[in-house]
């Protein structure tokens, strides 16, 4: 190992044969596979990785896993781009490229770190108390360009994401010890088992530490317990895969990394699953908690288990020269296998007096210096670790080291856990919060406090058995007694520094520069509470969401204030555990899969024909059908006028078309439309309003007996989902004793309407087995027959004024039909018209659209069906709510019409607009009236306007002011019909 | 007497080693007995204990928690403010808190860095557009500012949106309220819990109301985790929790309480100045001034007291974030959660008495009580003071309920924020 | 998310489910319930903190309307029933549809 | 004039040179046009008597539960209470709609003939559940969603009736017919990760 040389020349998870090269900051690198960005820079030599949020300090690799607080990057270049990576967890690939995020012009020269000199002037909150005067505007421009991390994409992102749900038995969590043995236990039960880890190999510390089970090394028994879950059917095991959240009723979200490659549109990168288990199994681990010293924030100062982490694994060196500072003997361990791996140990600094355990015999056996009792009390070094001062009997000596290895004892993963409400426990001993047993969650290992090899095992299996068990699995297996050796831990000595008298700069939360001098101030003003002094301090609220400062934090607040860390208590855990990409969570549902639409029966046609789609509802309909070199208006006023003047066809397929049959279904009809149901004939069509129960106007369609109790019923296409749903409610909940069946069939018909003047010459020259004359077949009737050898049903209504047929007929057939239709309807000079034209036409004949010219208040006598109402004694859906004083009041917004005084050709009122009066003292404008539906008449060459007003019926022949985006108009106050008036056409 | 905060404020204290701050307020065990005891220390609870003092001398009042001070909804919403109300009735109450928010920093003495981002509606259809455009009249006639934008314009201000003509839902156009924006949500709770501490009032964490007592049908104070506080009136300002607390009393509300889910992606450099909003697809987003953006939508689907919600929501709202903003796709959620929303049928607040002598209400935000705390807590402390309503808010009371007089917002307000 | 046990179907996602609020009955005789009463069963709620009933509707299943005991604050689920006959409770109008 | 010619929803995929049809290794998607429909609905009188009459007709019980029975000629897939879809060979369904209906007669019950309003789809091959899974939140294991086990569910956000029938790792999906365009657009974009 050379001076420059940061790889060890063996071991580790590495694949020396494929070397692989990416470049950081604009400099080419070299890795091997296996590496992750963090290893790989670091068997580079590279130290100072990233900026702090706040002042700039230079920072370095932390942590070897999701726990990283320090390099987190931006990954690829901009447009294209990645913010807020984590070195530590991704992979390394040909081609990579990373660069430091917040900091300029350099990671190693950056200009914003004169901020550090200035921190007793930025205390925590400092914002809330200053850049008040002239006003925050002022000076808001300048904080948020200090604000935030990465930098967000600016182009589109063509990877795909895709999903997966999934059912299990048992779900274990973490991919460790504890997590193998139980997954193992659960599987040989026959119970349905997922496993997974968030890293890309599974053992979790196994991958580190240096252990035996049954005299084999762990690995070995890892290698076989994969294996032997490989076999089973029932197993699934998912590496790189994180359970990201913990839901109600045992669902759990996975998300899954596939791969790194900026890969082909068909290679989703990540899939999400969504896991329906019976039983959990967490056994999440625990992560090594930092010691807060003085300046422990430089580069080189790094958690214990990570130096082991990326010796071990990566073979890469941290630095020549280590120092470990610790309060347990399990960072012993970082010192044992770095000096085994060649490295310097120039001491353990201990906090205790007295260190015990397996490790200390060892570390002591093998030589290393152990300085115990002890304390860091600072360091050096700006832009990477050169010495730590150590307290004690060699009186506070500096010692030269690249690396300090630091162990504040562990914090046992308990996110999932709690973020699904389960409670939590201090442990005194250990100084950490343990979950409490509860009843579908089994947890295990490190997470519930087990901190050796064997318990974890063991805890596994009992985990794994309970689990299988509660699921519904015998599992007669009687459990194993690993034998890891004769281990013994130690003990565990708290140490926080003390915050009245040691130095503000501390760091506690590295990502947000939170120091301990912030804590101090923070608890001076009040910020007592936990959750207070998270938001106040913003400690815990970057990127790794405080998964190593949170629980320093909360001990620091608790002795800074007299209380018992129970007392003080966490933060909520919430989800995700880590972030998650928001592609993911969007799946495949994004772009023209964004929401589903549905498609007519004669869309092909429209599509052929030049119709030009819209979205209405869920429907895909033609607005209009523009000739080439014809726009929207004209195609519109086209159809419109051929419809006046000749025939036209229109697709409603889209209308509701429910069958209601049973000996009471007259009755159960008569209770919920407002109009009288009894009273019609067989064969004819009614018009009626439907209300909801307080009256208000929901739908208005028609409906026709088909037979002594047999019912069609035609709601409007906005309303034919929501009113077939509807019947069936009543039905259920209402009146359940009432012998009915509701036959929901919109979807088994097409509907085509041929409309006009024209429109009986038309269906004449069709070949039909119905008498389409006048007499025969009169408006509001229906008739069942064939046509061009399709069965069919018909009914005469008309929404647009003219004489209407709407021909039914089964789904498949409508595109034939239709065709058909238009190549008869030619000679005609028939048109297909779309839902512009409709509009139009309805509105030229004051046809109400229920929806746009009505809306939640509106109720039948608001629009002219007050009699009605009332007439009817007997009790319907919303009938005893029109009698509320709200109701019978004078003031009601009533419809009306609009004609706009003065226009220019063409010129119509917006929909949209208000009528305007003003008075009071200071003529202060007031909204007395909408208009709802407006446009310029093609047929009556004139403007013409519905909408609702204020008493409005009283108001007959008033010229109003209507007012729209600053601009008034005079209207004046009509009845709410324009064309034909006396309904000849559509009778004719 | 108030430390005053201020750029000369910090550079004093910061030479003295930052050791002199101040409690922002003092956290204390209750009295016997008060004259008026206000349950809830969230927003309007602490801004009524405020404008009692400031603006009716009543100054013997404490508000009593269970938990943390702003820890409810104030402390977790979206932090959405605007005014753009359908109806003169809501339009005049929440131009009214927007007015009082555009000085409360000055007059708290506490930054509340209100950014008036401004807060755009879109819409996605020619139909959605007339909607809009009734919408955007009603709030110009009612004297506020609304500003109609066409597509044009809306590719100009936000470059990132997805303006396509190809788009599953395109946008069209929209209207923007300019004097929207969002303000820090902790700030509205920490800067009036100081001025109401100062001008006297008494804040009780911790401390859990558990019954109302009662003598001859008036509200005589209230049992607490902390014990027995004696009150001549007694107001609830709960938020979700009103109708557990006005069951205490045996009145029923018209409040359905809901989790409302809102989250937050890892911080960024700035890069999106407005807020937006669209209904097609359900989501709003602005972004904080500490970076990340701040997403919210629609409710989960049923009743809950818990305050945590399910992915549905989150993926709805993720989708119609990426669907707006297609390259927002990389960027990560950081964390979600949740509160719990008191709904009303009309979306509308309820405000004042009870039907119990000296119990009031301020309560029924819902979705969008944010934007209502000045407002809210200056219309309460008058209606308290007087025993009669407030003009503002003579049309948010129970009574309409009674009548049917209700203040349909809900066709106004279709995104909840 | 949740997951409900629809007594047809059995144990589904709350997706293919709408929840029609908390059970509520509609005045036997509206035309002699008091405004008090009819506006009690229109606006009125117990929103009960805890254990409640409330009915939900098995939109995309079976389309059938259910009883279920849920817990408003940990959302567990002690029981499900099938709307007895004489059971009334009040259609929701535009609840989550 | 010409025969009317009837259309599958799918019908524009029927013009391509693949059909309605996604083929992926180890699976396979397929449109069956016109699959012969009748829905079945009784009312609240309609007794066990009228239950084997339908029962005598279709040759087979009808299932109570979300399940499918088959007889040689039909496949009876439960809906709701009293509520069963018929699935025959194509054009087979008018038969069976007029008698059923002729005896059912006196009974509260409804017979229609809704082969239009839904398509059929059959999905197979090993990678078939997989793919179901990516927007189905059913259990489609195969311990679980047995042979004739059917459901209506959501896949992708729109309503289906799926149903396993007896052929290995092959089901069927009934989707309204004004959604199978978008649905099928689902499909392929989902398949392709297969
Ligand atoms: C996710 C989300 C997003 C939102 N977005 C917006 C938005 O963008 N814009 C907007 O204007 N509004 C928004 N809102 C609504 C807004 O947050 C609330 O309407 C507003 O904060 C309500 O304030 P409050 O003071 O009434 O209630 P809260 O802040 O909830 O305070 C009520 C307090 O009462 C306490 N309490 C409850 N029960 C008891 C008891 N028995 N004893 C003692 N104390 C008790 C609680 O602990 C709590 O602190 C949102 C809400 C949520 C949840
Ligand atoms: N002696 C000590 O002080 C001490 C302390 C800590 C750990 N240990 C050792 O560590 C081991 C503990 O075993 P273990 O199995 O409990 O834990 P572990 O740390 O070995 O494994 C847990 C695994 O779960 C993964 N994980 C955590 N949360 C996850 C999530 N949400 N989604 C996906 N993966 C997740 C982690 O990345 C890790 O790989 C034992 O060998 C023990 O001796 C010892
Ligand atoms: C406007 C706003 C911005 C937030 N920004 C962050 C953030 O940057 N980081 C963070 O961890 N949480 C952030 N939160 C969420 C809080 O951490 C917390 O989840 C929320 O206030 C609800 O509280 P609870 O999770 O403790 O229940 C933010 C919350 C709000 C309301
Ligand atoms: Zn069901």
């Amino acid at each position: 190992m050379s001076d420059k040389d940061f790889r060890l020349t063996a071991g580790g998870e590495i694949d020396r044969q494929e070397p692989v090269s990416f470049r950081f900051n604009g400099k080419e690198y070299r890795g091997f596979k296996g590496d992750t960005l963090a290893s790989a820079l670091m068997a580079n030599g590279v130290r100072v990785l990233s900026r702090s949020f706040k002042y700039h300090r230079p920072r370095g690799t932390f942590s070897a896993g999701i726990e990283e607080c320090n390099s987190i990057l931006q990954l690829d270049r901009a447009p294209d781009t990645e913010p807020n990576v984590r070195a530590t967890m991704l992979p390394i690939h040909e081609g990579l490229e990373a660069f430091s995020q917040s900091c300029w012009p350099s990671v190693n020269w950056d200009i914003f770190s004169v901020l550090g000199w200035f921190s007793r002037f930025l205390p925590p909150g400092f914002y809330y108390k200053t850049f008040k005067w002239p006003s925050w505007k002022f000076y808001e421009p300048l904080i948020r360009h200090t604000a935030g991390m990465g930098i967000a994409p600016a182009t589109q992102d063509h990877r795909t994401y895709t999903r997966r749900h999934e059912h299990c038995d048992v779900l274990v969590v973490g991919g460790g010890a504890a997590g193998f043995s139980a997954a193992v236990a659960a599987a040989r039960s026959g119970a349905r088992v997922i496993l997974v880890d968030e890293h890309q190999c599974f053992g979790g510390a196994l991958l580190r530490d240096e252990e035996y089970i049954d005299g084999v090394p762990a690995k070995v028994w890892l290698e076989s317990a994969i294996n032997q879950l490989r076999a089973y059917g029932n197993v699934r095991l998912l590496s790189r895969c994180t359970a990201t959240g913990y839901y109600d009723h045992n669902q759990l979200v996975l998300v899954e990394h596939l791969s790194n490659e900026s890969a082909g549109k068909s290679d989703p990168v990540q899939r999400m699953w969504k896991v329906r288990a019976k039983q959990v199994v967490l056994a999440t681990g625990a992560i090594e908690r930092p010691l807060v010293f003085p300046n422990n924030d430089r580069p080189g100062i790094m958690l214990a288990s990570a130096v082991r982490t990326y010796v071990k694994r990566y073979a890469a060196v941290p630095g020549k020269k280590i120092v470990v500072y610790t309060n347990n003997s399990d960072a012993y361990r970082t010192a044992i296998e770095s000096h085994k791996a060649g490295i310097e140990v120039a001491a353990i600094v201990d906090a205790r007096e007295t260190p015990q355990g397996t490790s200390v015999r060892e570390a002591e056996s093998l030589g290393i210096r152990i300085i115990s009792g002890s304390r860091i009390l600072n360091t050096k070094g700006y832009r990477g670790l050169r010495s730590v001062q150590v307290a004690g009997a060699a009186a506070n000596t500096w010692i030269n080291c690249e690396v300090l290895a630091v162990s504040g004892g562990w914090t046992p993963t308990v996110h999932l856990y709690s973020q699904n409400g389960g409670k939590l426990i201090y442990d005194q001993q250990w100084a950490c919060f343990l979950p409490q047993a509860a009843e579908d969650v089994h947890c295990a290992g490190s997470l519930n406090g087990k901190w050796s090899l064997a318990e974890c095992l063991g805890d596994g299996q009992k985990a794994g058995t309970q689990a299988s068990n509660r699921a519904g699995f015998q599992s007669h297996w009687v459990p194993d007694q690993p034998d890891c050796g004769d281990i013994v831990l130690g003990d565990l000595l708290p140490v926080l520094p003390d915050i009245q008298t040691s130095p503000r700069k501390q760091w506690v939360d590295y990502l947000y520069d939170v120091t301990v001098g912030d804590v101090d101030i923070a608890a001076r003003e009040e910020f007592l509470s936990i959750e207070h002094f998270k938001r106040y301090t913003t400690t815990g609220m970057a990127v790794d969401q405080g998964k190593t400062s949170n629980v320093n934090a909360l001990s620091l607040l608790a002795q800074v204030t007299g209380r018992d860390i129970p007392d003080v208590g966490t933060t909520k855990f919430r989800p995700p555990f880590t972030p998650v990409t928001f592609g993911t969570l969007a799946g495949h549902e994004v772009g023209q899969l964004y929401l589903p639409k549905r498609e007519m029966p004669c869309h092909r046609w429209h599509e052929a024909s030049g119709g030009e789609f819209e979205d209405v509802g869920t429907w895909q309909r033609p607005a209009c059908y523009p000739k080439a070199g014809e726009s929207r208006d004209a195609a519109t006023k086209r159809e419109i006028l051929t419809v006046r003047n000749g025939v036209g066809i229109f697709e409603g397929s889209p209308l509701g078309k429910i069958e209601v049959s049973g000996p009471d279904a007259a009755d159960f009809l008569h209770r919920i439309y407002m109009n009288n149901v009894h009273s019609l004939g067989v064969g004819k069509i009614r018009y009626a309003l439907m209300l909801d129960d307080a009256g208000v106007v929901m739908d208005d369609g028609v409906f026709c007996k088909l037979a002594e109790n047999h019912y069609l019923l035609y709601p409007t296409s906005a309303a034919a989902d929501r009113v077939a749903l509807w019947l069936e409610e009543w039905s259920q909940t209402a009146w359940p004793e009432l012998d009915i069946v509701i036959a929901v069939l919109s979807s088994q018909w097409a509907t085509c309407t041929v409309s006009g003047p024209r429109a009986r010459e038309l269906m004449q020259s069709l070949p039909s087995n119905i008498d389409f004359s006048a007499e025969a077949f009169p408006h509001m009737s229906y008739r069942v027959g064939e046509i061009l050898g399709i069965s069919c049903r018909i009914s005469r209504v008309s929404f647009t004024g003219e004489i209407s047929y709407e021909i039914n007929v089964p789904a498949s057939y409508g595109d034939g039909l239709w065709s058909a239709i238009f190549k008869a309807g030619e000679p005609l000079g028939i048109a297909a018209y779309g839902s512009e034209a409709l509009l139009t036409l309805r509105l030229e004949k004051g046809y109400l659209h229920v929806g746009a010219d009505t809306d939640g208040t509106t109720i039948p006598d608001d629009i002219g069906w007050g009699a009605v109402a009332m007439k009817k004694k007997t009790d319907y859906v919303g009938r005893r709510s029109l009698t509320l004083p709200v109701n019978v009041r004078e003031g009601r917004f009533q419809l009306v019409g609009y004609e706009l005084q003065n226009p220019e050709e063409g010129e119509f009122l917006d929909v949209g607009s208000h009528v305007v009066e003003s008075g009071g003292p200071e003529q202060r404008l007031s909204s007395i009236g909408y208009v709802t539906s407006s446009c310029f008449s093609p047929t009556l060459n004139l403007p013409v306007a519905i909408g609702r007003l204020l008493d409005g019926r009283s108001r007959q022949g008033d010229v109003v002011e209507v007012y729209s985006n600053g601009v008034q108009r005079p209207a004046k106050v009509v009845e709410p019909v324009f064309y034909d008036r006396e309904s000849v056409r559509v009778h004719g | 007497m108030l430390q005053r905060y201020s750029l000369l404020s910090l550079f004093k204290n910061g030479l003295t080693g930052n050791e002199n701050w101040q409690p922002t307020w003092r956290s204390v065990e209750p009295k016997k007995s008060y004259d008026v005891v206000i349950v809830g220390a969230g927003g309007h609870g602490l801004a009524t204990a405020y404008y009692l003092a400031r603006n009716h001398g009543i100054t013997n009042v404490a508000i009593v928690d269970k938990g943390w001070i702003g820890g409810g909804n104030t402390g977790r919403n979206t932090s959405a403010i605007r005014s753009n109300y359908f109806y003169r009735e809501a339009t005049d109450f929440f131009e009214r808190s927007l007015q009082l928010y555009e000085g409360l920093g000055e007059e708290l003495n506490y930054n509340i860095m209100l950014s008036q981002i401004g807060v755009m509606t879109l819409a996605h259809s020619e139909h959605e557009m007339e909607g809009i455009r009734r919408w955007a009249n009603a709030i110009q006639i009612n004297g506020v500012d609304s500003e109609f934008l066409d597509l044009e314009q809306i590719r100009k201000e936000l470059p990132i949106l997805n303006t396509s003509v190809n788009a599953r839902y395109p946008v069209v156009g929209g209207f923007v309220q300019r004097r929207g924006g969002v303000a820090r949500h902790d700030a509205i709770a920490w800067g009036y819990a100081r001025r109401a501490d100062e001008l006297g009032a008494d804040i009780i964490e911790q401390c859990e109301v558990t019954n109302l007592l009662q003598h001859g049908g008036r509200v005589t104070g209230v049992e607490t985790s902390k014990g027995k506080i004696n009150a001549g009136q007694v107001v609830l300002a709960v938020a979700g929790h009103s109708s557990h607390l006005a069951a205490m009393a045996d009145i029923k509300l018209p409040i359905t309480s809901m989790a409302l889910q809102a989250m937050v992606s890892e911080p960024l450099k700035p890069f999106l100045n407005t807020m937006t909003v669209s209904s097609v697809c359900h989501a709003y987003v602005s972004q904080s001034d500490r970076g990340e953006l701040v997403i919210g939508g629609s409710a989960d689907i049923c009743n809950s007291y818990a305050q945590r919600g399910g992915m549905p929501v989150v993926e709805e709202n993720i989708r119609a974030l990426v669907e707006l903003y297609p390259c927002l796709s990389r960027l990560k959620l950081m964390r979600q959660w949740a509160g719990i929303v008191d709904i009303t049928p009309d979306t509308c607040p309820v405000i004042g008495a009870l039907p119990m002598s000296g119990l009031y209400i301020n309560g029924g935000w819902g979705t969008g009580g944010f934007k209502a705390i000045p407002a809210g807590g200056e219309t309460t402390a008058y209606t308290v003071a007087h025993d009669s309503p407030h003009p503002l808010v003579e049309a948010f009371s129970l009574e309409r309920f009674r009548s049917g007089e209700l203040v349909n917002e809900a066709a106004a307000s279709g995104v909840a924020h | 998310m949740q997951q409900i046990d629809c007594p047809w179907c059995g144990v589904r996602d709350e997706q293919e489910f709408s929840c029609g609020g908390e059970l509520v009955s509609r005045p036997r005789d509206p035309a002699n319930a008091s405004d008090a009463e009819w506006t009690d069963y229109l606006y009125f709620r117990q929103n009960i903190k805890g254990l409640h009933t409330e009915v939900w509707r098995h939109t995309a299943g079976c389309r059938m309307w259910f009883l279920v005991d849920r817990d408003t604050v940990n959302h567990s689920i002690t029981a499900i029933r099938k709307l007895q006959p004489g059971v009334t409770s009040a259609p929701e109008g535009e609840v989550n549809e | 004039m010409d025969k009317i010619l009837r259309v599958s929803p799918l019908s524009r995929y029927w013009e391509t040179e693949e059909g309605a049809r996604i083929h992926r290794p180890d699976l396979l998607l397929c449109e069956e046009p016109f699959t012969g429909l009748v829905r079945l609905q009784l009312g609240r009188s309609a007794d066990r008597s009228v239950c084997s009459r339908i029962e005598d007709i279709v040759g087979c019980e009808l299932p109570r539960t979300p399940a499918s029975n088959s007889s040689s000629a039909c496949t009876v897939l439960w809906m709701s209470e009293r509520d069963w879809l018929i699935s025959v060979a194509p054009n087979d369904e008018h038969a069976l709609a007029s008698h059923l209906a002729v005896s059912l007669e006196s009974a509260s019950a409804a017979v229609n003939i809704v082969t239009d309003s839904k398509t059929l789809i059959t999905a197979e091959g090993s990678n078939v559940r997989d793919m179901l899974a990516v927007g189905c939140s059913i259990d489609l294991h195969p311990g679980v969603f047995t042979n004739d086990y059917c459901v209506q569910t959501l896949l992708g956000r729109v309503q289906i009736v799926l149903r396993k029938t007896s052929i290995r790792d092959q089901f069927q999906i009934f989707v309204d017919r004004t959604y199978a365009a978008f649905l099928w657009e689902w499909l392929r974009e989902v398949a392709l990760e297969f």
